[in-house]
């Protein structure tokens, strides 16, 4: 243990991933506050970031002391959480259904393709239009982004399957409801979870887009009004909390996939 | 079921079956009015080169394609015709070339599939009768394994325990040890011997492996290259059960030459119309 | 002889009154009939939907207007830009991040800092470095399209199998053979996929970045129907730039199948 | 390079000859240590087809990267010709296991690869890429990318691949694995006829013990974990061979032969708790019970 341990902090991987991490710093620091090159006036040195973001008296009003971060950051994952679990079950419930029945998908299909090119932020302003609600449009936008992200996934997903599942599940006596529930859900669940990854990566895209344009509240809204308000300190820590947020969301779904299939884990340990 | 009555199931006529693929409209004659009949309880295997029709049988007698024209009975029952195609069921089993355990069932969740999904046994008396399975083949404590944690040979043992839990009147194999060492061959051969011996059943099982064809069956049926025809039967009439000092025989050694000359004519000619065919 | 004569006919029947192709036109009429049908009986929230028809009115004035076509234009060379951009720099980053562990070590860590980071979230800081407006939209499409690219051409370079490089070297290569005739075009495939997948999420930066910053383009336009509360131009909008996203991303795809003709099977 | 007698381009005579004296191989992983070859001490005839067998994990692949020189050995000296090993070299030849063909080249780039990097002229490159490809049967596919072409033509492009550097070693490492059985044996006599016909000293690396007997002068057997040389089996079946001698006497006793010998080894693997378990003990158990019924 101990010796792992050693091998961990002698490691020069870690070594050279904190000079490269302080290299990035200290040039950041010296193009903006000892350079003072043109275009990086206005920008903010890493110090004064650091500073105003563990603050307790933040002359932005938004540091981790303060109660309105963890309220932005409360609506931005409500918002996520809520458009992207909608995504999940409608997406991957039509996907599935598309795999499993050829006539749903020939019905179906073609209307998926004809909407999914529209990239999620063009349909910010027709959802504000007829939604009723600027919240409800938000969370539209961001359901958008992760639906037809996932609903392609998992169709790829069922059609990934190796046809001699099917064919020894229905030599084996399964009924269509037995295959779907025994073959086509656990076949497809590595594909699912590779959709869910990338609709959450597109949903905080689409969710800071929607919150900038539409929002009241939330990290994007914030970070924008600090744009307005010439606070640019937040506008770069807000950048990396929402990094942070996508971060540990993707991290979160990477282990909701192994827990659920655990198959795959234990091919990967042998 | 009794093991008796078994014995005199699982008969197959089949009569001068013809297949036609016709994909893209490159009409492709897999196989030409095959007829050979494989009686109940036989140990059939046909051998033959690659793309020879083997699969199209199979595939015909499981129900999982159609044929052109003729005629497969089975127990004199028309199972497959040019507008007749049976469903897929478990007294016809197919055990895969590949291998198709569902990597995401445990060993006994996959043994109990078909039982259980067919409601004809309890969860619980599934689980005994599968654990007897393999306790029987010395294959215990391996229950909770995913698949892909085993070695595919006992992959391949799970999968045709999977299929015999179901007590078929025949087993059809497509080349089920495909990709085993010479060692591991060993042991799935005195394997399905054992089983075979114990209670037979018809068994068509389709291999390219002479010698596995030998050991293992009651006949050899070997495939013209396409479209595919029956080229010669080899009656084995070696004792039951087989032994390996029996491959040093020369009786066994008669039987190989004559196996291994007509398939190597066969062999050749699709090489060659493969090389035609790609020029 | 006969039977090859039925199956021929069947096929022929088949190409004509292919039952696929007629579900997937019957499915398109039918989502048109039904947003006709939700906007004439007002179901709450959608009644204020503009009917197909028109819809097809404004689409017909918009292929009239040289504002229109002129949006496309200004659209399509900020993408071009900043995809290009991205390509131009992100691949070479990413070749020598996959080649070289030690430089991957040190770069990797602060590219996985800024990776998460959403690319409209730049928005604020790409207007305040930039000098002008259109510099800073040509940098988000660059953030959209640059980290997606890197990750691809890291992931391509490393699923080089091992042994097509000691072949390579078996056979005498020297390094700069086994760059150029292994490495790059093995990382192609990877880099198509890369570039792909960027087109996509490049449109969707671009079309924020012109809504909240932009002068013209699709995105802008759409955005001002919005304000004028034109709505058949909102759809007509939307329609064009899913159009214009849709054609990128087939010249992406083309342009690959160009450069890989490997991939080509007969 | 070559010289230019009625063959063309391919040298007679100028084989070489491979010596592993006491070869011993250790990987290092964090805090422990895996002997993976034991004082392995083997030749390779000058002009001979060597067989390399042994059950999954007795370090033939490890072997095969030494003696190209891929990796080093702990400690022991692999030499060529009397000078020691030091990196790979075009005088040895690796033919893989699935299949190094170049994707993104036509088969004919991939044969000329070699020629191109080592800067053979123009003339000369096209003239033996020419005669080569002839040789395999692959003339008319040469413009095809590997995709386009079987399995079995994929081998023999790749064999073409190897021998236009005019080697004085070919390493093959089971070079026909994943070819179904019927097309591995026309690729197991189209080999054998090759190899009876041009010569040229050969490691071959196989886990088919037919394939090891119909092409071999000699096997080497090698044990599990770690690897030493277990047997040496001279074979003697006349040359040519010819597929009527896989139903010959003569075979299927050296087939029991090394069969037996690998049992051996089979049962030291169980013992060692390898994933083929199951495989091995079910070996065993089989074995003993024939061998009872025998007596």
């Amino acid at each position: 243990m101990m010796s792992r341990l050693k091998a961990r902090v002698t490691d020069p991987q870690l070594l050279r991933a904190l000079i490269g991490i302080l290299v990035f710093v200290s040039l950041w620091y010296l193009f903006t506050a000892v350079l003072n090159l043109p275009r990086f006036k206005l920008i903010p040195n890493p110090i004064a970031v650091l500073k105003d973001w563990f603050s307790f008296t933040p002359a932005s009003g938004r540091s981790i002391f303060t109660k309105v971060y963890y309220l932005d950051i409360a609506y931005s994952v409500g918002r996520t959480l809520a458009a992207f679990a909608l995504a999940t079950i409608l997406g991957v419930s039509l996907g599935l259904l598309m795999g499993w029945s050829r006539t749903f998908y020939d019905f179906t299909f073609p209307i998926v393709e004809l909407l999914r090119p529209m990239p999620p932020l063009s349909w910010i302003p027709l959802a504000i239009l007829i939604l009723p609600g600027v919240e409800i449009a938000v969370v539209y936008v961001t359901f958008i982004a992760a639906f037809f992200a996932t609903v392609l996934n998992t169709l790829l997903g069922v059609f990934s399957i190796d046809k001699n599942y099917f064919l020894a599940a229905r030599c084996l006596g399964s009924r269509p409801k037995d295959v779907f529930m025994n073959v086509i859900v656990p076949g497809s669940l590595p594909f699912i979870f590779t959709g869910l990854q990338i609709g959450m990566g597109i949903s905080w895209m689409s969710l800071v887009a929607g919150e900038i344009i539409a929002g009241k509240q939330g990290l994007g809204y914030a970070i924008y009004e600090g744009y307005f308000l010439y606070q640019f300190e937040h506008v770069i820590s807000y950048m990396f909390t929402l990094g942070i947020l996508g971060y540990i969301s993707s991290a979160a779904i990477r282990a909701a996939g192994r827990k659920l299939m655990a198959w795959e884990a234990r091919r990967r340990g042998a | 079921m009794a093991a008796g009555a078994q014995n005199n199931q699982g008969e197959i006529f089949i009569k001068n079956v013809t297949k036609i693929y016709d994909p893209e409209g490159v009409h492709v004659v897999a196989m030409k009015d095959c007829s050979f009949d494989i009686a109940a309880g036989e140990f059939a295997v046909i051998v033959g080169p690659s793309g020879c029709g083997k699969t199209t049988l199979l595939n015909a007698i499981a129900g999982f394609d159609t044929i052109t024209s003729g005629e497969i009975y089975l127990d004199g029952e028309l199972i497959s015709s040019r507008d007749r195609q049976i469903k897929p069921d478990v007294e016809r089993m197919v055990v895969f070339q590949n291998g198709a355990l569902f990597p995401w069932k445990t060993v006994m969740e996959n043994v109990i599939y078909g039982p259980v999904v067919q409601k004809r046994m309890k969860r619980s008396e599934a689980v005994d009768a599968a654990r007897d399975m393999l306790h029987q083949v010395g294959l215990n404590g391996i229950e909770d394994k995913y698949p892909e944690e085993l070695s595919s040979g006992v992959q391949r043992r799970v999968e045709i325990l999977r299929a015999l839990i179901n007590k078929p009147k025949v087993v059809m194999l497509d080349e089920p040890f495909r990709g085993l060492d010479a060692v591991a061959k060993t042991v799935m051969h005195e394997f399905l011997m054992d089983i075979f011996c114990e209670s037979p059943r018809t068994m068509f099982f389709i291999t390219h492996d002479l010698d596995e064809a030998i050991f293992l069956g009651s006949k050899v049926i070997i495939m013209t290259t396409r479209p595919a025809q029956v080229k010669k039967i080899v009656q084995v009439d070696l004792p039951w059960p087989r032994e390996h000092h029996l491959l040093g025989s020369q009786i066994y050694l008669d039987l190989k030459r004559e196996v291994l000359e007509a398939v190597h004519e066969e062999a050749k000619k699709a090489f060659e119309a493969g090389e035609r065919e790609m020029a | 002889m006969e039977m090859i004569q039925e199956l021929r006919l069947k096929r022929e029947f088949k190409k004509v009154f292919n039952i696929r192709v007629l579900r997937g036109f019957l499915s398109i009429v039918m989502f048109v009939v039904l947003w006709q049908l939700v906007v004439f009986i007002k179901v709450p929230y959608l009644e204020n939907l503009p009917y197909p028809k028109d819809v097809a009115a404004g689409a017909a004035d918009a292929a009239g207007s040289r504002t229109y076509w002129f949006g496309w234009g200004i659209s399509l060379i900020r993408i071009f830009v900043g995809f290009i951009m991205a390509q131009l720099i992100g691949i070479p980053l990413g070749l020598a991040m996959g080649i070289s562990r030690t430089f991957k070590d040190f770069t990797f860590p602060v590219f996985e800092m800024l990776r998460p980071i959403p690319p409209i979230a730049w928005i604020p800081l790409a207007i305040l470095f930039w000098p002008t407006r259109e510099l800073s939209i040509y940098f988000l499409v660059f953030i959209g399209a640059f980290f997606i690219i890197v990750i691809n051409v890291i992931q391509g370079v490393s699923n080089i199998s091992v042994s097509l490089k000691w072949a390579a070297s078996s056979l005498g290569a020297r390094p700069k053979h086994i760059f150029w005739r292994i490495l790059v075009p093995g990382s192609l495939p990877s880099i198509i996929t890369g570039m792909t997948v960027g087109m996509g999420v490049t449109w969707n930066v671009l079309i924020a970045a012109e809504m909240i910053a932009g002068q013209g383009g699709l995105g802008r336009m759409t955005w001002e129907a919005y304000t004028n509360n034109n709505i058949p131009f909102i759809v007509v909008g939307m329609v064009s730039i899913g159009v214009a996203g849709y054609l990128c991303s087939t010249l992406v795809r083309w342009l690959g199948e160009k450069a890989m003709p490997w991939k080509k099977r007969f | 390079m070559s010289n230019r007698n009625g063959e063309g381009v391919l040298s007679k005579g100028d084989f070489g000859e491979v010596r592993l004296e006491g070869v011993t191989k250790v990987y290092e992983k964090a805090d422990q240590s895996q002997r993976v070859l034991d004082e392995c001490t083997f030749s390779v005839e000058r002009g001979k087809l060597t067989v390399l067998m042994g059950p999954s994990g007795c370090g033939k692949t490890v072997l095969i990267n030494l003696v190209a020189g891929y990796e080093r050995p702990t400690s022991g000296r692999i030499l060529i010709d009397e000078s020691p090993v030091d990196g790979p070299g075009s005088d040895r030849l690796v033919v893989f296991q699935e299949t190094a063909l170049f994707p993104w080249m036509t088969v004919y780039s991939n044969v000329i690869f070699g020629c191109q990097v080592q800067g053979v002229s123009r003339g000369e490159t096209k003239e033996r890429a020419g005669h080569i490809l002839k040789k395999v049967g692959l003339y008319e596919f040469r413009d095809k990318y590997p995709s386009q072409l079987s399995g079995g033509m994929q081998r023999r492009a790749e064999l073409a691949r190897a021998m236009i550097n005019d080697p004085k070693i070919m390493i093959l490492d089971e070079p026909f694995r994943g070819l179904d059985a019927m097309t591995r044996q026309l690729m197991q006599e189209f080999y054998v006829g090759l190899f009876e016909e041009i010569g040229r000293t050969n490691l071959f690396v196989t886990h088919e013990i037919d394939e090891a007997i119909f092409l071999a002068d000699r096997v080497v057997i090698l044990t599990f974990q770690p690897g030493k040389v277990k047997a040496e089996i001279e074979i003697d079946l006349p040359r040519p061979r010819e597929f009527h001698m896989l139903a010959s006497p003569r075979f299927m006793e050296i087939r029991e032969q090394v069969i037996d010998l690998l049992y051996e080894e089979a049962s030291k693997a169980f013992a060692a708790g390898s994933k083929a378990a199951y495989d091995l003990m079910g070996a065993i158990v089989a074995r003993k019970g024939a061998c009872e019924k025998c007596e």
